[in-house]
């Protein structure tokens, strides 16, 4: 509890000098970054660049979760996975990666599928999670576990030429909780912060998805959405973004409701690539996971009763009760 | 070049056509003659006489633009199929009415398919 | 002069497979992109992550122009150096990293800077040039080298928290042809591509000129910029689109013109970063590098009688004669 | 905020008040209040009763709506910096007359900030 005369270490002001005096990171959002635990789910495409920057701009813990190990066919576009470590664990590879860049985070190695068996556990030790995987199944796992655990989520995609993300659950708001209280006498409140099923309903037939082993993909295609993945992470933490809007230390009063939006990368034809962002909806009143009447609790992830393979296209589960 | 080709009703046939920009994206063009964006004319009325809405549009676009046979890529059960969003003039449609919304001239339709690889 | 049975050898058919597979690439591309000698000029923020990707595409030969050394303040951004190489070459450093990523490609380290001089031998050697250096000065001389050497080059630029992108030059066409020959009957035939100088004839004024030590930089916002670069430069060599429009095995008739497109990134205040997409000139007929009238040769060039830190800027130089 | 404390010519109280909406990047905002997007009301025409051009709208903003002191940043020698682009609803001034391009209602003018880092 002795006060240190700088906030910062003399190794972190040379490092970090260069964001340092942007306006929107300063002293306060570096130590927002120190203070934060980021998790990335998936150490492929996305997860590489992504787990680049967060370590370069020195998040105080970085976890990975992953599953796989490194094949040659990953190579092309997973730039933290040398030759070298073709056969090794994915994770083990990023984080040596990682802490080859800059050893002063904690990195945590989550060598494991999430699961709703495991998926609270994890998730409950970071304060923002990106969604790096490769499959819906994941997708509406990572989302449920972070409405229920008040975790803002970063959630990118990319196939082929074409790339998608959307920042979801941001600020973090309570299950259930669909508008905030409106101010006295102000206009009625936008709607809360959507979720990954807000978006995205009901899943596509298992018929229509097509992973990047059967489609292709570009590799800086799937590398500008991981880079932009990190960028969005850095920039609602060090504005404190990723604490509850009515949480200590949070953004508080200045906590504005963002309009949801939905990036997307065209990098197909001849043209330079283009990007476009939409407008997104809020949380949806009936959303099975974060909207009013929602039952959905870490008990019921937890006991596996939710089946999300079957949910997105297995035949014989209770497809009606996701 | 599919609506040059294709179309019911060209405007210069139909002085009662709308113009109107439907754009596909998240792959969905390979359905669509790999073309990302079509320039429309559709009619104005529906064979009812009501205003065409983006339902309309859906079964059009599948009657008059596809080329595709496999229609159930795009529409399943008489609906979009889940994992397209549909944009309009670059909103999510259930900001604007979903599938109910009444086409005005010059509006810009964007329909994606979700991407779920990493 | 035996031909293999199969264009490419087993191990690239695993490395690139995903990427083979896009139509946009297929075995032509991946052919093309084998046979392409690339440039980095730079090897800082945007030169490490457009390496990455370049590398990991597979392109035949890569080469690193940098005469600084890794220092502290660039890691948070320069992913390709780590902690463990402060004090060495950028380009060493870089080149160890990528050569790690793939070892297939050719690797030629330039531990130089470019000037005037040695501007023409080193880009001669290259099929197109990605510009990653952080001044005017060096911008006005690699894009006068790509116009004189007919090199199509990428160019991009970021400061704090917004990034540009150009392709110029592409497809590369003579100095002095300002509009290709009208096809018979057509209409008249859109301007040739622009160069640096074309969208930007006039350098700002040296106290304008903020350099990202100076004004600070958020690191993936140059990090987006770099795999942009490299997602730019694979898309041109993969569709032939980096050769002359007239030369053998340039894609002749069905080059088309492009619209000169200039990309803008926006990561400043709350929402989520915004790309943009601006048209821009064609080539510019007055243009004292690739115009009508212009008697820029490489013989003026490498003798130096360019000032290009007097055009850009310092005071007692015949700034008008640029 | 700097539209609604600074105009010299507020919509209701100029019915003549063309409305536009004038876009700062690269940098330039920090110039005008941090503030990258201003909506303005500016007038139809200058003190000679022509139609109000770029190169009156450059000026209009040094003297209306740019608080900081460093004019030399936005212009020199009477007209816009080197190193600052200009664009007229996405395209290039050059492509549009530049300078003399008239403004009309609805128009979106961005300045740019050339950047040069790497
Ligand atoms: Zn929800
Ligand atoms: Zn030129």
């Amino acid at each position: 509890e002795v006060p240190w005369k700088w906030p910062l270490q003399a190794d972190e002001y040379d490092r970090y000098g260069r964001q340092l005096i942007l306006p929107s990171i300063g002293i306060q959002g570096q130590l927002n970054l120190k203070q934060s635990a980021v998790l990335i789910v998936g150490a492929g495409g996305l997860g590489c660049p992504a787990a680049a920057y967060l370590a370069g701009a020195g998040v105080g813990t970085l976890g990975v979760v992953d599953s796989d190990v490194v094949e040659a066919s990953n190579l092309h576009r997973q730039i933290a996975h040398s030759t070298a470590h073709v056969g090794m664990s994915k994770v083990d590879s990023l984080i040596a990666y990682a802490r080859g860049l800059n050893p002063l985070p904690t990195y945590r190695a989550h060598n494991t599928h999430l699961t709703p068996n495991n998926a609270a556990s994890i998730v409950s030790r970071y304060d923002l999670v990106l969604d790096c995987t490769d499959h819906p199944t994941s997708r509406y796992l990572v989302s449920d576990a972070c409405v229920l655990l008040g975790k803002p989520l970063v959630s990118a995609s990319a196939l082929r030429t074409d790339g998608q993300l959307i920042v979801l659950n941001c600020p973090p708001t309570a299950q259930g909780v669909v508008a905030a209280p409106p101010a006295d006498g102000g206009p009625p409140p936008p709607p809360g912060p959507p979720c990954y099923r807000c978006v995205f309903p009901r899943p596509p037939p298992p018929d229509a998805v097509t992973s990047c082993g059967e489609g292709g993909i570009l590799g800086p295609v799937v590398g500008v959405m991981g880079v932009l993945q990190a960028l969005e992470a850095i920039r609602i933490i060090a504005a404190g973004r990723h604490r509850p809007a009515d949480a200590e230390g949070g953004s508080g009063q200045h906590q504005q409701q963002q309009q949801p939006t939905l990036l997307l990368l065209s990098a197909g034809g001849q043209s330079p690539a283009t990007f476009r962002s939409v407008r997104m909806r809020g949380r949806r009143k009936d959303c099975f996971a974060c909207g009013e009447g929602s039952t959905l609790t870490l008990e019921t992830l937890a006991s596996g009763s939710l089946d999300y393979v079957a949910f997105c296209g297995g035949a014989a589960a209770p497809v009606d009760v996701l | 070049m599919a609506q040059q080709q294709v179309p019911a009703l060209p405007v210069a046939e139909n002085l009662h056509a709308m113009p109107i920009v439907v754009d596909f994206s998240g792959g969905l063009e390979m359905l669509f003659s790999d073309q990302k964006r079509h320039k429309l004319a559709i009619p104005i009325k529906d064979q009812d006489g009501k205003s065409v809405t983006v339902a309309f549009l859906i079964e059009y676009l599948c009657e008059n633009i596809m080329k595709d046979s496999r229609k159930e890529l795009f529409v399943l059960d008489g609906h979009l199929r889940p994992g397209i969003l549909c944009l309009i003039n670059d909103a999510d449609w259930e900001l604007e009415g979903e599938e109910g919304y009444k086409l005005q001239s010059g509006d810009n339709i964007l329909f994606v398919s979700t991407l779920h690889g990493g």
